[in-house]
């Protein structure tokens, strides 16, 4: 009695998730088609790599039917993506950063004058005063 | 170990566990060594080999020890015990020539890695002969392939264009190998086997579109591999700018490596039961003669010698496919003589070119200009080398072409006799390029311009290889006997000596 | 059974859409976070269909894309930011460098 | 103090588990996906994300190129030489049986194929750190602009 | 509905969702390999080949090919990406403009191909038949005999290992060569080779080029990026 | 204990064991003894490779934060879905209301791996990317105003310190000696 129960709420539970977990994915997807800027859809595919994946591997978790060993393996996938993910995407930005690509700021989403000063040698003035604009710009 | 009941395998296993032992040796004479070691051992078991098939038949050997459909067994007839004593009898030639056109072609700390390609190369090529699996066939061949086309790159070392060359060769050849591997895949998918012996029992009565395709794939892809005319691209300029021992290597054994896999595939595999058979030999009727002509007369107009010979090495191949495309003892036969009298011809010839290169620099025909009084037994070596691709009297060209001419007027249809006129009207062709090389030769010896300078002597292992070959080619042409009766029986187990006359 | 379909589907459509970026662009960074994204997806494919044909031991190959999809993130911002595969990395940012501290970042 | 922190500290983290999924694959071939050539590939990887995190002379230094023929060289022949060892225990050549005659459970295959998918394993680490290297350590020769 | 194990025994290929998964995967393969055509940045290229690769992989698995899945995401998205950066680092990074009659050969010849690839799949065992010769004889003799005679759950590592070992000893002479070759071409000794690799990052040039990725507007894509010259002035 | 815990022979035995568990969870044989004995001498050689490629040190055997962080990360799952929620309605919502910043935190972690931990923390919650991290800098991408928030992110970087110092209070004077250096 208290196994079918407990049996069904993990069904529903686990249906809930993968259902969660689809939404997001999907929002996620969708977000890195909508969004404006290369900056702002790497937060979009965020979405997808935090909580559309964990909320699925949740829910297979719960559909393992108890098998610990699938229970481990998706545990470290799961683990794999939390170090990883954030560190591709955290590489790519910087990529994009260094490369010089600038990000759209702001509500009327304006190129940002950021210098992309890579010739820092020669420029620095230049380049502290870039700095303290986008400093001002932040508060 | 009972010696005779592994002799099977041994020919590839000893240089396949040879060439890595050649990559942790240090540079200079020893790789050679070894690599020269192993060829002449691998000779004598192939002779050895030879000798067993020729008295007690067909072998087979299973890899593992796992019988036929489900592993791999080597199944070694006539047919592959021959090309398997000419690959390694030309490599125990080719590999202490090798010494001192390396030493000058490649640079000293890369030869480890070269004497290792060579010794994979050889492995690689003896596996494919000896294999009675068709997939077996594919990934040996790719061994093989891969080893060519470095081997070929090494001429970057002399020529920058060799790495173009390299690189064409490893596009085509690579299509050549996809097409192959597709075409065992659809064999697979109709029969469930990949043993040749039970490919051909299972195919029998099959002649569906999926078999159709099959044959198709395989034959274009092992076109490409022999340098069939319409796919012959790659082949010149590989030759060209390879190294020159590689090119005395790859022209006596590579080409003639996949003329066997052809044949193999054309009568052990489909068959004559394989109605489509018939229209393919068609073809290669239409594709040898082609060839024989349009390769022939693009020999004609080369200023480059290696380029020449190249040229005709492509219409060479066209002969062999002739041969082919009869589809009788007599005409297989003919094929199978040519492979080996060829391999002796154009081994020699470019032995002798690579002389050429070592002592002034370049395989132009320019350089060749006063050769006669230069180098007078190398000169020797070319001429007489160059009346046996005519096909003179004496030498192996003429049994060959013999052999030929006489198992297309046994076959006697009006193609065919046309054909018959058609070689020897291709041979005034080769005729007329080899008179080019030697006019030239007879020449002055140029007093100015980049090859007026003094030069010494070839090295003598070099001239003692060459004339090992070049005698080869006389001993042959004179004691055709034993050649003609192994390729004769071997022909007959190809067809099945019931179908021989199948048409 | 039903949920892992509705996943299915859902975790394809994001690829799709993912994909439909990675050939947009418009800039090569796009490209980039779009194969990023299509590999985290297929890692949910995978798993799924492990589950839907009921042969969960392809998780090892959920776990083998991760590692593959990180290590090609990482060679393409090696290859973005430094040009060659052979050198350390080392600070470039020279946005956020501007004279003060940072010792011996940029060597 | 070298630059690019998170990534380096990931990589640290990361590399023990990385090698031990490969030889996981590696020695569970038998009964999973897997086997010789996928775990060879996933070693080099490891060492791969190393040199992308630390620099190609770093990892050349723990890792020295020179090294790697001989481990190329020591995979093929432990395959090859399997089989040798095969022919001379009286079976044909890569006959696994004759390396255990009397056993039931057909241990001779067994020690066969661990060997044998052992030498694959250390061949294909040991040529794709080949291939990495020689590509990877060369400066670009092209600085075209054009991407 | 929840016992994986029991549904696996009625599957049933043409109306499991996996088959539908399996057609959407190739729809997608498809479309990448089209888009891949299309694109004529190398560095495109390589990312959805990339892309192609982690779909091939999941198309693999979807067909139960699970070593042939481990073996593709191993080294089709992984390594091969790796490799083909490094190499595009040494080479241009743009394809060449081909010459347009190549092209039209290049189409013929393809259309004969898939062409006959097709012909050959009209004949072709329906797929998924358990009656089909690839799955009946030597394939069922695997299944049948390793249990017996190796006695190993995997038969793809008894198949691979012991039955065709001699092929895989090929194939990692195969890899052997291809090792070898780099060598060869690349390392000590070649003329390309011996040039000495510096540790620190070309600066150099690297101001057009970064100015470039942010994208000209010759180019084909970054057309929303804007010039950094305006944010420098 | 503590002291020969992050010795080399600690870490080195530390990181063995956790390969071996990480072995037995990936296998899942625990009764073929070939297979643990491969799990040993793989995790032997994980642990001696990782040794001799110089990386055996805190930021491959975390041990300074090592129990902290799994409160650390059951908090910071809770915050991932809540910034989620605000990046998903933006994706959803028809018109969007976005409004990126560049803004910058000070990350005092004393660690490496703290310093990692806390940028790897701000990319996962979506709405903010660490871009660049340089010294005590971290550079931030944020997606709307009002996940720019400088106080919140900083409290996630007070958290992370805290993490760092649970186990090692030692840890920090050492550090700041190397820091003053």
């Amino acid at each position: 009695m208290m196994g079918e129960r407990m049996d069904s709420f993990i069904h529903y539970a686990s249906l809930f998730l993968f259902a969660a977990g689809s939404f997001f994915v999907i929002t996620g997807a969708l977000g890195l088609l909508r969004f404006p800027d290369f900056y702002t859809r790497m937060h979009a595919s965020g979405v997808t790599d935090t909580l559309g994946a964990d909320l699925i591997l949740w829910g297979m978790i719960l559909q393992a039917d108890g098998d610990w060993l699938l229970i481990a393996k998706l545990l470290i996938i799961m683990l794999f993506l939390m170090f990883t993910s954030p560190v591709s995407t955290h590489s790519i930005a910087h990529a994009a950063w260094v490369g010089g690509l600038n990000p759209l700021l702001g509500k009327d989403l304006k190129h940002s004058d950021i210098a992309p000063d890579r010739d820092e040698t020669k420029s620095a003035p230049e380049a502290q005063s870039a700095d303290g604009q986008h400093e001002g710009g932040t508060e | 170990m009972d010696f005779f009941a592994q002799l099977p395998a041994l020919p590839v296993v000893v240089p396949f566990v040879a060439a890595p032992l050649a990559l942790l040796m240090p540079p200079g004479r020893m790789p050679w060594l070894w690599a020269t070691l192993v060829s002449w051992v691998s000779f004598g078991l192939s002779l050895l080999l030879l000798e067993q098939v020729w008295i007690n038949g067909p072998i087979t050997y299973a890899m593992g020890g796992w019988a036929a459909p489900l592993g791999i067994i080597y199944y070694i007839d006539l047919a592959n015990a021959l090309v398997l004593s000419l690959v390694t009898g030309i490599a125990a030639v080719v590999f202490p020539y090798a010494y001192n056109s390396v030493r000058d072609e490649i640079n000293h700390s890369q030869t480890p890695g070269f004497y290792t390609a060579l010794l994979l190369c050889l492995a690689g090529l003896t596996g494919v002969t000896m294999t009675g699996d068709a997939f077996n066939v594919f990934v040996f061949l790719e061994v093989s392939s891969l080893a060519t086309y470095t081997l070929v790159a090494m001429g970057a070392g002399r020529d920058r264009r060799a790495l173009t060359a390299a690189f064409n060769y490893l596009v085509m050849g690579t299509i050549g190998a996809t097409f192959f591997v597709i075409g065992i895949g659809l064999l697979y998918q109709a029969t469930g086997t990949l043993n040749m012996l039970d490919l051909h029992e299972r195919l029998a009565g099959q002649d569906n579109r999926l078999v159709k395709a099959a044959f198709a794939f395989i034959i274009t892809g092992l076109g490409l591999k022999l340098a069939m005319l319409p796919l012959h691209l790659w082949l010149p300029p590989a030759y060209t700018y390879a190294p020159s021992a590689i090119t005395a290597f790859l022209a006596a054994t590579a080409t003639k490596v996949a003329v066997y896999i052809m044949l193999r595939f054309l009568f052990t595999v489909f068959g004559f039961d394989f109605p489509f058979l018939r229209v393919a030999l068609d073809f290669f009727l239409v594709l040898g003669i082609a060839g024989m002509f349009i390769a022939s007369l693009a020999a004609v107009f080369q200023d480059d010698v290696k380029m020449l010979l190249a040229y005709s090495s492509v219409a060479q191949i066209g002969y062999m496919l002739l041969g082919i495309s009869l589809g009788t003892v007599d005409g297989v036969a003919a094929s199978l003589i040519h492979v080996v009298n060829h391999a002796f011809i154009k081994a020699a010839l470019f032995m002798a070119v690579g002389i050429v290169v070592l002592r002034l620099g370049s395989h132009q025909l320019r350089a060749f200009q006063g050769l006669a009084t230069r180098m007078p037994w190398t000169s020797w070596g070319i001429v007489v080398a160059g009346l046996s691709l005519v096909g003179v009297p004496a030498t192996v060209g003429f049994v060959s072409k013999y052999a030929l001419l006489s198992a297309v007027f046994a076959k006697g249809g009006t193609m065919e006799i046309i054909a018959g006129f058609l070689i020897l009207a291709s041979s005034l062709l080769a005729v007329v390029y080899m008179m080019r090389i030697i006019k030239v030769m007879l020449e002055p010896v140029p007093t100015e311009g980049p090859f007026a300078r003094n030069i010494a002597a070839p090295p003598l292992m070099m001239r003692l290889m060459l004339w090992i070959m070049v005698g080869a080619n006389i001993y042959f042409g004179l004691q055709a006997q034993p050649v003609i009766a192994i390729a004769q029986k071997a022909a007959a187990t190809l067809l099945g000596v019931d179908s021989g006359e199948a048409f | 059974m039903i949920m892992y379909v509705a996943a299915t589907i859902a975790v394809i459509v994001a690829i799709v859409i993912a994909l439909a970026r990675a050939i947009l662009g418009p800039s090569l960074y796009d490209r980039v976070l779009a194969g990023n994204a299509v590999g985290t997806k297929t890692i949910l494919l995978l798993g799924l269909m492990g589950f839907l044909t009921g042969r969960p031991e392809f998780l090892d190959i959920a776990l083998l894309y991760a590692l593959m999809n990180f290590i090609a993130t990482i060679a393409i911002l090696k290859f973005f930011g430094y040009r060659t595969m052979s050198p350390q990395m080392r600070d470039i940012s020279s946005r956020l460098r501007n004279g003060h501290n940072d010792g011996g970042a940029d060597g | 103090m070298m630059g690019h922190l998170i990534l380096r500290v990931v990589i640290k983290l990361l590399f023990a588990p990385i090698l031990l999924f490969g030889l996981y694959v590696q020695f569970h071939g038998d009964y999973g996906p897997g086997g010789g050539f996928q775990a060879g590939v996933i070693f080099a990887s490891a060492f791969i994300l190393f040199a992308l995190g630390f620099g190609i002379k770093e990892t050349q230094k723990r890792l020295p190129p020179t090294v790697l023929p001989f481990f190329m060289v020591f995979g093929l022949l432990l395959y090859a030489l399997t089989g040798v060892l095969g022919l001379f225990m009286g079976g044909n050549f890569l006959d696994y049986y004759v390396l255990a005659p009397d056993s039931h459970h057909n241990a001779g295959q067994h020690i066969g194929i661990l060997l044998v998918e052992f030498g694959v394993g250390v061949a294909v680490f040991s040529a794709m750190m080949t291939i990495f290297y020689f590509f990877a350590g060369r400066e670009p020769e092209i600085h075209d602009a054009d991407w | 509905m929840n016992d994986p194990v029991s549904f696996a025994t009625e599957f049933h290929p043409s109306s499991s969702p996996i088959f539908f998964v399996e057609l959407a995967i190739l729809t997608l393969l498809v479309i990448t390999s089209i888009a891949m055509l299309r694109m004529r940045r190398l560095f495109g290229v390589v990312m959805l080949s990339g892309i192609y690769s982690f779909l091939s992989a999941a198309f693999f698995v979807a067909l139960d090919a699970v070593d042939v899945a481990f073996t593709e995401a191993a080294v089709g998205a992984g390594i091969s990406t790796v490799l083909m950066l490094s190499a595009m680092l040494l080479t241009a990074r743009r394809e060449k403009p081909y010459a347009p009659g190549h092209a039209a050969l290049a189409a013929v010849v393809c259309v004969i191909v898939g062409g006959a690839l097709i012909y050959a799949t009209l004949d072709a065992p329906p797929y998924g038949d358990a009656a089909a010769p690839a799955n009946s004889y030597v394939g069922q003799a695997y299944v049948d005999r390793s249990v017996v005679e190796i006695s190993m759950p995997n038969i793809v590592t008894t198949v691979l290992a012991s039955y065709r070992s001699f092929d895989t000893m090929g194939e990692v002479a195969v890899i052997f060569t291809a090792a070898l070759a780099v060598m060869l071409l690349l390392g000590i000794g070649s003329d390309r080779g011996g040039k000495e690799v510096r540790d620190v990052p070309r600066l150099v040039g690297r101001e057009e080029e970064a100015q470039d990725l942010s994208g000209k507007p010759n180019l084909d894509d970054g057309g929303k990026a804007p010039s950094p010259k305006g944010g420098a002035s | 204990m503590v002291k020969f815990l992050i010795s080399i022979a600690g870490r080195f035995i530390v990181l063995s064991l956790a390969l071996m568990v990480i072995w037995l969870l990936l296998s899942g044989y625990f009764d073929k003894t070939t297979l643990l004995v491969f799990g040993v001498f793989s995790a032997l050689l994980c642990a001696w490779l990782t040794l001799h490629m110089g990386i055996l040190d805190d930021d491959s055997v975390p041990l300074s934060v090592m129990p902290g962080i799994f409160f650390y990360w059951l908090w910071l799952f809770i915050e991932i879905g809540k910034s989620n929620f605000i990046v998903a309605m933006q994706v959803w919502s028809p018109k969007m209301s976005l409004s990126p910043q560049m803004i910058r935190v000070k990350a005092h972690q004393i660690s490496d791996s703290g310093k990692a931990t806390y940028a790897n923390s701000i990319t996962l919650t979506p709405g903010t990317v660490s871009v660049d991290l340089l010294g005590e800098d971290i550079l931030i991408h944020a997606l709307t105003e009002d996940l720019a928030d400088v106080s919140a992110i900083e409290d996630m970087g007070r958290k992370v310190c805290r993490v760092e110092s649970t186990m090692h209070p030692n840890l920090k004077t050492k550090a700041k000696e190397g820091g003053g250096a």
